[in-house]
């Protein structure tokens, strides 16, 4: 009886792209301080329309002194996300969170990469700024892959830059940064990278994280991705947000995004 | 809130007595480990486990859910940790609470739900067994058990004759005439009836122009099928005299109470878990305050009121 | 807009041609008059009017109809003016348009389905008959024509027989094997099949501790039915060769595609046309947006384009 | 295809008494004038909750150069109406409407008698405005009984007293005026009017409209009275509000509230 979900109440919400959003929720100081890759699940109280919560990733978090607030990062894709984008400022939404498992953070491998396609971007900004507070990290050399379909659809940018030096932004169609696909450029540079000593954070479309698993495929890289699927209950209980992964014996099996993940190793995804 | 506990809220299902009408519904609840740090599990009438099987199960590959209009499609396929380890895993956590535990299971043979329902007799801390009998019967080319009131009461038969505990038949919705079927489980032995089990359904994608799930239909579930289950239920409890659990949409204390009234003796929590994991204690003190704002001191006053 | 007249949207239903496939649901389009204001009649695929009987019916008492979540119930009771009045008052309104009019037909007897048919045929202006095979058979103890094979498939027979107009038969959701049924009907001449009507549902008014509505059940329309609908339309299309219309909680364009995707050739516009009276009309201009922008030129490529 | 659902915004939308509030909503100029005792549907546009418009009297109606408004008068008695309570100025609404059969107005009867029980004002203010403004009736003597169950739910009275000289408050309880059922008052006074010259115009709960029948059972008032029932369509097709009326040969039959009314004759109703 220690959990329960909160009622926060949005204090921002604006379209800081097109079709792309950032929330602020300011929440009562019982919520928990999240970890990088952690999620909420957010809900309109009262309504049953949507009747789910929707995951988001907690994209920033702060803590005041009788109060806390996160930020989430959304873009609009469907009626859920629409709705939510509709909300104005003094609105209350239900959290619920923070759930499921963060990344786990290698000491050994003090070589950073990150990988981020559109919206993967808001767990691994939370990351970049936890690592970068991490003494244990602070010297170490983070790299940072930013794709995105257009310029128009690169955000998070102006955050991530007071973090990290080394940004590489690829767009499809060549608007900002390099053209091409976020994981050709970090293909292009894997050289650079001693397999041993460097961790490879990850978040972004299936497709994106299926040819990154294909680069990766064979190397002694350790890669950790944070996983999306439709969910229901986001703690486990409901069996909606199956993935197929090997189990020990490499066998297929499904887990639990929401409650074994978001976050799992790339290497026992089975991509379909 | 002292007057409250005057309140009685116990109430008896044929041989399993309920500290309140509040249960959780099977699928919904995992194995009551995964709810325990949002309810205190003491409180509820009784925790429905999620299915199990004989085998270990997978379940379906995803896409398993999608949201509807007022409602869910689900198509987890049951996938399930398999009777054995939920008996030498699972049951031990819920021993801990001082909660009514009841086993979902069921089987694509009579021999399935045999077996199922005989271990499950035999470990400790089980208290009575629900039949899901929408389970596709592999002999009869998948239709499901539930279909027929001769397979349904078979499947009952042969279950009572393998376990001493008390068993639920828990009805599936997709049927022309629910109320001939709970008959025939009745008849069978079942010890009480639940119901309603998910309404088939399924939705399409417009982007693929395929169907969300992978596996093409689902079971639809919450607010959406309320109206089917109420219609269903006072379908039922005016055939049979065994209790009648009621299920289907229910998120408030009023969906529940309008459970009560049509004659239920109590419901199960489903969907409602997933949006407000405090549901179940949510619902039961919203009974509390109905029942006491209209100076009802016992809820079994409440149970069948409606007469026409 | 000028590119939109290059997309075929006509669809054939067996020996009907509509010049498109948003059709009325029956019940939810009075006789056309009521909508005339909002809607130009003209551009309709196809109008169904309130289901005609013998003799004129007064209905059920009020209260009539309830809200729940995502749809609705309704207890009309089939309240209507009688065949002999709507050929003599309500279908010369309708000639004045150039639209198909589809008369909804029902009786309590085989009789009375026969003499209903027989006078619509000799009647001008009714281009094709819809049989509802939901209503009570009165000589069966009050069970629906339409839960059985055997009398889905007499009631379709006879009509038949009666008229020379080609018959669709319109099923009722409310029974265990939907194809079973639309294949009997199917072998017994339907020239084509409409579905889902309504669901059998109820709700409770717990201030009163009573149902809502007087006549205790009603049937529950509107998008909590869709995923219903949509499961019901897949498994009639995979077992029946004649047209099938879909029908069940379309609000948009969107809603209307699924059922196209999946096989249906047509759908039907009910509840819709409540809550938005231009419905029809919204929802044909949403497809054609859609396939203008999927640059599909005919209507007929995207229905059931869905193959497992 | 003259006529169409309009897009409003609301302009105002405060709580005047507890649990009652009035709603101004600024329509297009292509809005019609409406007639006292004719409604609007409305609802929350792209929200499938509630599914249903709500069917609400007008109570008041002014028109501007390029746009017009009305006022409506409503009580939170359900989710429809908490949901409509919870909307904020700015917020667009689907109304559609004037619907329904307005009041007639009989101008033998120069003697007016009005009795509205709670939210049964509304229609009932719209239709004294009218008559007060009508050459026809500005001479003639207007009696208004105004029932409540409690003085905090008296609600319009301000606007009344502009219009009304006679005005008779009763509430169950006492707080406010006469103490007594609203149809009590009106009874007590009967004999103060000539049945042939007075039509009495009635809205409010159904068991006061069958008080009202009653008491004028048999007399040659004429009395017209607004009636409430749940609707879909709002325009006649659904059937679904029906009420049960005698036809010319005195027989049941069902009219239906939303094309047939909601204004009916008193004489033709059946209570049941
Ligand atoms: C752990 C986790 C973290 C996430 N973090 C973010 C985030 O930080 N920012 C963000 O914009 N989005 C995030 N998502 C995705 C987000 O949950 C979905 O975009 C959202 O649920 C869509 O809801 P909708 O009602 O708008 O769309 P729907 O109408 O439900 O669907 C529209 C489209 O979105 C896809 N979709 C729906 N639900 C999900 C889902 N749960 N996961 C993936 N795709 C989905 C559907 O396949 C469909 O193509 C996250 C998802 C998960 C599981
Ligand atoms: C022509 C007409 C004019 C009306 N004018 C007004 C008005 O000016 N101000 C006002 O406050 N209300 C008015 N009403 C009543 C109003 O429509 C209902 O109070 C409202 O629809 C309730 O919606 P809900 O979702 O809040 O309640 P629900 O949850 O749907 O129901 C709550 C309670 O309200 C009753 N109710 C629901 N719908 C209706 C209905 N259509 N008519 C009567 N009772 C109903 C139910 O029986 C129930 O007791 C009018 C009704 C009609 C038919
Ligand atoms: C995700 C999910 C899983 C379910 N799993 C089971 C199950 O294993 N066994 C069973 O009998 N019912 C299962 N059900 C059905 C529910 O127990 C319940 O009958 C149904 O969801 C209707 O209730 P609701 O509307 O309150 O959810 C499941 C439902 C859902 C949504
Ligand atoms: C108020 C109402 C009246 C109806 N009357 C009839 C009828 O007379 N005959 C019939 O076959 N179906 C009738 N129906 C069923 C509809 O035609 C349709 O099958 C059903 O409402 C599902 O579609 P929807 O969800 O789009 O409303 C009626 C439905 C409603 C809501
Ligand atoms: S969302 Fe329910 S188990 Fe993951
Ligand atoms: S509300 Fe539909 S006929 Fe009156």
């Amino acid at each position: 009886m220690t959990k329960d979900i909160f009622i926060g109440e949005i204090s921002n919400n604006e379209e800081i792209q097109g079709n792309c959003f950032l929330m602020k929720v300011i929440l009562p100081a019982s919520f928990c301080d999240p970890q990088p890759g952690q999620f909420v699940m957010i809900r309109i109280s009262g309504l049953y329309e949507p009747l789910l919560a929707r995951p988001i990733s907690i994209y920033s978090f702060s803590r005041g002194k009788d109060s806390c607030a996160i930020e989430l990062l959304y873009s609009v894709v469907g009626k859920g996300t629409q709705i939510l984008a509709g909300l104005i400022s003094g609105s209350q939404v239900e959290i619920h969170g923070p759930l499921g498992r963060c990344f786990e953070i290698d000491e050994a491998r003090k070589n950073i990469v990150f990988v981020a396609g559109g919206m993967g971007i808001a767990p691994l900004s939370l990351l970049t700024e936890h690592l970068c507070g991490d003494k244990c990290f602070s010297q170490s050399p983070m790299t940072f892959y930013l794709g995105a379909k257009t310029a128009k659809a690169v955000v998070g940018l102006d955050k991530l830059q007071k973090l990290c030096y080394n940004i590489n932004v690829c767009t499809d169609d060549g608007t900002l940064g390099k053209k091409g696909l976020v994981t050709q450029a970090f293909q292009k540079d894997i050289k650079k990278y001693s397999p041993v000593n460097t961790a490879v954070y990850a978040c972004g479309p299936k497709e994106m994280l299926k040819s990154l698993a294909k680069i990766l495929r064979g190397s002694n890289f350790i890669s950790q991705v944070s996983l999306e699927e439709r969910m229901a209950c986001g703690i486990g209980a409901c069996l909606g947000c199956a993935v197929a992964v090997r189990d020990n014996k490499g066998a297929l099996t499904y887990k639990r995004v929401c409650a074994d993940g978001p976050v799992f190793n790339l290497r026992e995804v089975i991509w379909q | 809130m002292k007057t409250k506990t005057l309140i009685n809220m116990a109430v008896n299902l044929g041989r399993i007595r309920l500290k309140n009408p509040v249960m959780t519904a099977s699928g919904t609840f995992g194995y009551g480990e995964e709810y325990a740090d949002y309810v205190d599990l003491n409180r509820i009438g009784a925790i429905v486990v999620k299915g199990l099987s004989l085998k270990p199960r997978f379940g379906n590959p995803p896409p398993r859910i999608m949201e509807t209009a007022g409602g869910m499609l689900n198509a987890i396929g049951l996938q399930n940790i398999g009777v054995d380890a939920f008996i030498d895993e699972k049951l031990h956590f819920l021993q801990k609470f001082d909660v009514k535990v009841i086993a979902n299971i069921y089987g694509e043979t009579y021999a399935e739900y045999i077996k199922v329902a005989k271990k499950l007799s035999m470990a400790k801390g089980v208290h009575a067994l629900e039949i899901n009998v929408s389970c596709p019967n592999v002999k009869k080319g998948g239709i499901s058990f539930g279909s027929d009131p001769k397979t349904a009461a078979q499947v009952t038969h042969k279950v009572k004759d393998a376990t001493g505990l008390p068993v639920i038949v828990k009805l599936t919705p997709n049927v022309t005439d629910i109320a001939a079927i709970a008959q025939a489980v009745e008849k069978a032995g079942a010890d009480a009836i639940s119901l309603i089990n998910t309404l088939a359904g399924m939705s399409v994608d417009l982007k693929k122009r395929m169907p969300h799930l992978k596996n093409i239909a689902g079971g639809l579930s919450g607010p959406a099928i309320k109206p089917v289950a109420l219609r269903m239920v006072w379908q039922v409890v005016k055939r049979v005299s065994v209790p009648v659990i009621g299920i289907g949409g229910i998120m408030t204390a009023e969906d529940a109470l309008e459970f009560l009234i049509l004659g239920a003796k109590a419901v199960q929590i489903g969907t409602a878990n997933f949006i407000n994991p405090h549901a179940t204690i949510d619902i039961l003190e919203g009974i509390k305050n109905y029942l006491q704002s209209n100076k009802i001191k016992d809820i079994n006053q409440i149970i069948g009121t409606f007469q026409p």
